[in-house]
């Protein structure tokens, strides 16, 4: 496919306004799937204005959303910029905004959404390069939930000696733990958009997996709930529902947010 | 300038435990990272980490299961080192938060795992290596370690001696993705690598794409020989589209190969008549080429893992997200249909040689994980043994760049008067530098070596101008282009089935792909999170690696472990119980060899005929 | 890496109040639909009408607690909507004034109303 | 206010098209809350002729509830609260952990039942008032 070189690439070199940069259709055989990416970059004249380029890819069986960026990036245009690494929905560095849709690119099936695909960075996050956003926001919020495990008097590991946890326990904190670390959540939430102080649907299930999880005792899960109520916390939630719907992981986050928030509840209720 | 006592470079199991170590130590450490932290490969691992941690269970059965597992080319005091520690570094996880698998009585379950004589594989659902990634990160987030993430490491600031063992290593030169800056990172203690496997060298493979060697390229043209890079383990069972990984315990479970004839081949065509689906890995992968190059295979390509049978509540408690990975990237239901499965590209046994304690030759560098070789897999790595060594020498490196004392290591390295030097096999090509290409290994400006922080500042005067260099050239070839002829030459001639005609098919065209790299051009003019750029650099590792995995394929005239040579169907352990180790030598790759260590602590292992 | 939180401000008292004041008013309101527009047609209303029933005392209070829970409800449901949008500082300190007094006021004036409707002042 | 790049037309229209039911039934009740909080507010302020005397509340009432536009805006009342009453019903039941499986069909429901309450209760609302 090295042949099809995109004639916009020449445009783009010299800088000239292009709204659409398109890879000629008809050179490729048999069928190909129209995407149409968003484009921009601070540095390069002509990106500085976001647009959408569009790409024909040749369609494959079991084709995913990030294998058709890559093959873009391959063959038409290396400058396109995403992040992605393990290709498999573990590592969570290509959630991008697919047809309207918060994603992960690697498995997102192609044949699953109609053309042609429009291919987004996560709204409600600064963009820094084509579908690359700041995800240091993200991780900030992931950080102020405390998330390590805290446990003063575990046993000496020489011992070999493991803290028991009944199987129903670790059943009950499996779903919270899968969490790879993806942003769609936070990017779909109308709430963490205008609130940026809101912990955000992906740390409150963090702290739910620590606060849920019975080794950490009483007292521990006490401090836990209280970063989770201050101002910013599970209050915010408006119960949208949208970061359940989008978690690639399937991780029933507002299940999970609004059990915290009855659990504050009952713990305040104590006091009274 | 960035300044920290020891930089551990990779944030994967090996670089978090590390960094983990080396602060409880004490010191003063940072990670630089590539990627998040997270993002790392490690979170892909599914199975499981291999400790003796229950009464009837020992580490010495753990010890041996390994070095049998290796073909006899394990070292021996690496071996039983991971063996002991590994029950304990497992226990630590645990007591970090990490959510194992339970038992009805609150103790973490243990699965049989190919290889074993007992099952002492300890998983977190079928996501052991995700939940091993988070929680080491968590401890890394709770003792507030420095993560410089999403920073590249182009190369290390190493001092150019003529001999590697005079060297030393004084910190790294990397460039912020983000931003396009190019900085020192100067350590005052140690390196340590952690950069993980060179899986990308295929074309058919399990790794992330960011599983290019690095770590590898870098340690070796700065003089730290390459150990075993022949070796390199096929995972049986990779979904044929994309090479996502069906984990071994799908086969711990009991689930069952069939070819496209129903035969349950592993026993009904005496593979393995003992341990059928669960004989180790090399046996299974060739099993399965064998059969569809005899004409039994699925669509002439793949066979089928049938896990139906285990019913689904089975499936559902220990194998969910393999029914999520068979549908999302296969389009297969494994409740109601086979999965289809081939051999792929799966772990680089090989790696940068080190010793106990996870050092160079070259004084203040380390490496840990799968870049390093200490070497605990010899020919063939069990399954589920690679996380306990990120564990136990990721920790043991940590310690000791630390300054921590950690005994006299039995293992040497670098050349020495025990090494043997290659002299038979002529090579097809001459290996190493093609010339134009402005990245070499050490701070060499002819003169006298200077003091640490003039070679992290000479060596990022060199980087820049690297940088530079690529990004001015207006065309030439992108590096796509080379890094699919490269992937493509390896996945055709050095595979799981190698001729010496194959194998020398290769290293020709990895030479070609050596020279074409030398126009090799950056289109994206960006400074902006140029991942084009960043590509071309990997690329230009990813040649420096296939080519001593080829090399070492070529010179190793035997049919050890993984390493499956056409013209050598034995085990010739009369003359091949050594590492094989290839050093760079500024440009001139030189090979020699290096015994194994066969003596343990109390006992010999004597080499035995393999069988499963 | 992002300061951590250490006004340990429980919002759970608020979060509480909102829904049980909603539980509240869902009899509430519904009754006083249903009184004001289906049994007594709105446009039938007449002073009258309105003292008989605002004489007995538990219709009385009823009224007022429909008035503090509605109240209650309402605006703190509006200072909610407005720090879900990132209000923040003392700009939210003289919202949250502002409601008060407002609230404050509406209660007030809605129990003065009433207390003449029922005849009393 | 969050940070994001202007990415122009892209962000500023088109987005609602994405929305799903959990972020309409908030924006819905959002908006119902909001009118029903100002309207408490005119309602008492309306009920507060009754300070003047029996008559200006008689005749405030008798003479608002003959326009046939305030006929029609108590319609308009009747449907946001009622939308605001069954939609914050759902509500508690999330709230209570109840039903999440089903919060898009409910948010459905709820919209559904305001439209025929709504509906049912024009004549009774319109009842003897002309144009
Ligand atoms: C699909 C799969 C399943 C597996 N399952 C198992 C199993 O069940 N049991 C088992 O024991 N083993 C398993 N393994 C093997 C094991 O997971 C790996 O060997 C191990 O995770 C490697 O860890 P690491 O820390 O060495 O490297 P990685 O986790 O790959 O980390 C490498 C790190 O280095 C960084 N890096 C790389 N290059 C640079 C650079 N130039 N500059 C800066 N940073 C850089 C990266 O950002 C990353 O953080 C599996 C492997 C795969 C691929
Ligand atoms: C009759 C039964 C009522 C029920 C069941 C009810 C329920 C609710 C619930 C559960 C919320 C909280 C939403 C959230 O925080 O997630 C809410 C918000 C709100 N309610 Fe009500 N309510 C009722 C009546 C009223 C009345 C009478 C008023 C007006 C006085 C009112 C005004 C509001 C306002 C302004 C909000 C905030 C909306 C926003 O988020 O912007 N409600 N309601
Ligand atoms: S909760 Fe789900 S959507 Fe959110 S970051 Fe984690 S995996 Fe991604
Ligand atoms: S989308 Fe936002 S409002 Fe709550 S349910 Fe999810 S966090
Ligand atoms: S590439 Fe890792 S999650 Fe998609």
């Amino acid at each position: 496919m090295r042949g099809a070189e995109s004639p916009v690439d020449e445009k783009e070199k010299q800088g000239g306004d292009i709204d659409q940069q398109t890879t000629p259709e008809d050179e490729l055989e048999g069928e190909t799937v129209h995407i149409k990416v968003f484009r921009y970059d601070p540095e390069v004249e002509g990106k500085q204005e976001p647009r959408f380029d569009d790409f024909h890819v040749p369609f494959e069986k079991g084709m995913t959303v990030l294998d058709a960026v890559m093959y873009a990036r391959d063959t038409y245009d290396s400058s396109l910029t995403f992040r992605h690494s393990c290709r498999q929905a573990v590592c969570g560095s290509d959630a991008f905004f697919v047809n309207g849709k918060q994603r992960l690119g690697c498995k997102t099936q192609i044949a699953d959404l109609e053309q042609p695909i429009r291919i987004e960075p996560l709204p409600h996050q600064e963009v820094v390069k084509d579908l690359v956003v700041d995800m240091d926001h993200f991780y900030d919020q992931m950080h102020t939930v405390e998330p390590y495990f805290q446990d003063e008097d575990t046993p000496n590991p020489a011992d070999l000696e493991e803290q028991r946890q009944s199987p129903e326990n670790r059943e009950k904190i499996k779903m919270s733990s899968r969490c790879i670390w993806c942003g769609a959540c936070m990017s779909s939430c109308n709430i963490a958009a205008g609130d940026n102080d809101y912990l955000g649907p992906a740390a409150i299930n963090k702290a739910y997996k620590f606060a849920m999880d019975d080794r950490e005792g009483e007292e521990i899960k006490e401090h836990r709930l209280r970063i989770l109520e201050q101002e910013h916390g599970v209050w915010r939630c408006q119960t949208q529902f949208s970061c359940t719907e989008v978690c690639p992981k399937d991780i029933p986050l507002t299940e999970h947010i609004q059990e915290l928030k009855r659990e504050a509840v009952k713990k305040n209720l104590k006091f009274w | 300038m960035y300044e920290h006592d020891v930089i551990v470079v990779g944030a994967g199991g090996a670089g978090l435990r590390a960094a983990i170590a080396a602060h409880e130590a004490g010191s003063d450490v940072a990670i630089v990272s590539k990627l998040h932290p997270v993002r790392s490969h490690t979170g892909a691992a599914e199975g499981g980490i291999n400790a003796a941690l229950q009464e009837g269970d020992d580490w010495e059965l753990h010890a041996y299961d390994t070095m049998k597992g290796s073909d006899y080319l394990g070292d021996a005091p690496a071996v039983e080192t991971l063996a002991q520690d590994a029950p304990e570094d497992t226990m630590r996880l645990e007591h970090w938060g990490m959510p194992f698998s339970r038992e009805e009585d609150g103790r973490v379950s243990q699965r049989p795992f190919g290889g074993l004589s007992y099952p002492r594989t300890t998983y977190a659902g079928a996501e052991t290596g995700h939940h091993l990634l988070h929680t080491m990160y968590e401890q890394v987030v709770k003792r507030g370690i420095q993560v410089y993430d999403e920073w590249y490491v182009m190369e290390l600031a190493t001092s150019d001696e003529d001999e590697p063992n005079d060297r030393s290593c004084h910190g790294v030169v990397a460039y912020d993705v983000q931003s396009g800056n190019v900085e020192g990172f100067k350590a005052n203690d140690g390196v340590i690598l952690a950069t993980g496997g060179p899986g990308q060298a295929f074309d058919h493979t399990t790794n992330a794409v960011s599983c290019t060697g690095d770590g590898h390229a870098m340690a070796y043209r700065a003089g730290a020989p390459l150990e075993d890079m022949e070796f390199i383990q096929f995972h049986p069972t990779s979904l044929p589209s994309t090479g996502v990984l069906i984990s071994e315990g799908v086969r711990g479970e009991g689930g069952i190969l069939y070819n496209s004839e129903g035969e349950r081949f592993m026993f009904e065509h005496g593979y393995a008549n003992n341990s059928g689906e669960l004989a180790s890995r090399d046996v299974v992968a060739r099993a399965e080429l064998t059969e569809v190059n005899e004409g039994r295979g699925v669509d002439d390509e793949y066979v089928h893992l049938d896990m139906r049978h285990l019913g689904e509540e089975r499936i559902l408690d220990r194998l969910e997200n393999i029914l999520h990975l068979a549908e999302d990237f296969e389009g297969v239901d494994g409740l109601v249909e086979p999965m289809p499965v081939k051999p792929g590209q799966h772990y680089a046994m090989g790696g940068i040689e080190v010793d106990e304690n996870g050092q160079t030759c070259v004084d203040g560098l380390y490496a840990a994980g799968e870049c390093a070789c200490v070497s605990v897999h010899g020919g063939n790595r069990l399954g589920g043994n690679a996380l306990p060594e990120l564990i136990v020498f990721g920790k043991r490196a940590g310690r000791h760049a630390a300054g921590e004392d950690l005994g006299e290591p039995q293992i040497r390295t670098g050349y020495g008067d025990d090494v043997e030097d290659e002299t038979e096999t002529e090579l097809p090509v001459q290996p190493g530098d093609a010339g134009l290409d402005t990245s070499s290994g050490v701070a060499a400006d002819g003169g006298v070596a200077a003091d640490a922080q003039g070679i992290v500042e000479r060596k990022v005067e060199q980087a820049r101008t690297r940088v530079d260099t690529l990004m001015d050239r207006d065309d030439g070839v992108q590096h796509a282009e080379i890094r699919q002829k490269l992937q493509n030459a390896m996945t055709d001639y050095v595979n799981v089935f190698r001729t010496e005609e194959g194998v020398k098919k290769a290293l020709r065209i990895i030479r070609e792909c050596r020279e074409e790299y030398q126009n090799v051009y950056v289109d994206d003019p960006s400074r902006t999170f140029n991942t084009d750029l960043q590509q071309t650099i990997e690329t230009r590792n990813l040649i420096d690696v296939a080519e001593t995995i080829a090399l070492g394929a070529l010179v190793r005239d035997e049919f050890r472990g993984a390493h499956w040579r056409k013209e050598h169907q034995e085990r010739k352990d009369d003359e091949w119980l050594k590492h094989t180790l290839i050093s760079w030598n500024d440009g001139q790759p030189d090979i020699f060899y290096r015994p194994v260590i066969l003596e343990g602590q109390d006992k010999t292992y004597e080499p035995k005929e393999r069988s499963y | 890496m992002a300061e951590r939180y250490s006004s340990f401000a429980p919002g759970g008292t608020a979060w509480l109040l909102q829904r049980i004041t909603a539980a509240f008013l869902v009899v509430v309101l519904a009754f006083h639909f249903f009184l004001l527009h289906f049994v007594n047609h709105a446009a039938e209303i007449e002073f009258a009408g309105t003292q008989a029933r605002m004489e007995n005392v538990g219709y009385f209070l009823t009224m007022v607690l429909f008035l503090v829970a509605g109240t209650f409800h309402g605006v703190n449901g509006v200072y909610n909507a407005l720090i879900n949008q990132g209000l923040d500082g003392t700009q939210k300190k003289v919202v949250l004034a502002v409601l008060v007094i407002a609230s404050l006021a509406l209660i007030a004036q809605g129990i003065y109303v009433a207390t003449t409707m029922a005849g009393w002042t | 206010m969050s940070q994001s790049y202007n990415r122009g037309l892209i962000e500023d229209f088109g987005r609602w098209k994405e929305f799903s039911a959990g972020m309409w039934a908030w924006i819905f009740h959002k908006f119902t809350g909001w009118m029903l909080i100002g309207y408490l507010f005119t309602h008492i302020a309306v009920l507060s002729s009754s300070l003047t005397g029996p008559e200006a509340y008689t005749n405030t009432i008798g003479g608002l509830e003959s326009l046939f536009i305030v006929r029609v805006l108590e319609v308009g009342l009747l449907a946001v609260a009622v939308f605001h009453i069954l939609n914050g019903l759902r509500l508690l039941m999330v709230d209570l952990g109840v039903g999440l499986e089903a919060q898009d069909k409910s948010f459905y429901a709820s919209l559904v039942l305001t439209a025929i309450i709504t509906v049912a209760s024009v004549p009774t609302f319109l009842d003897g008032v002309t144009l």
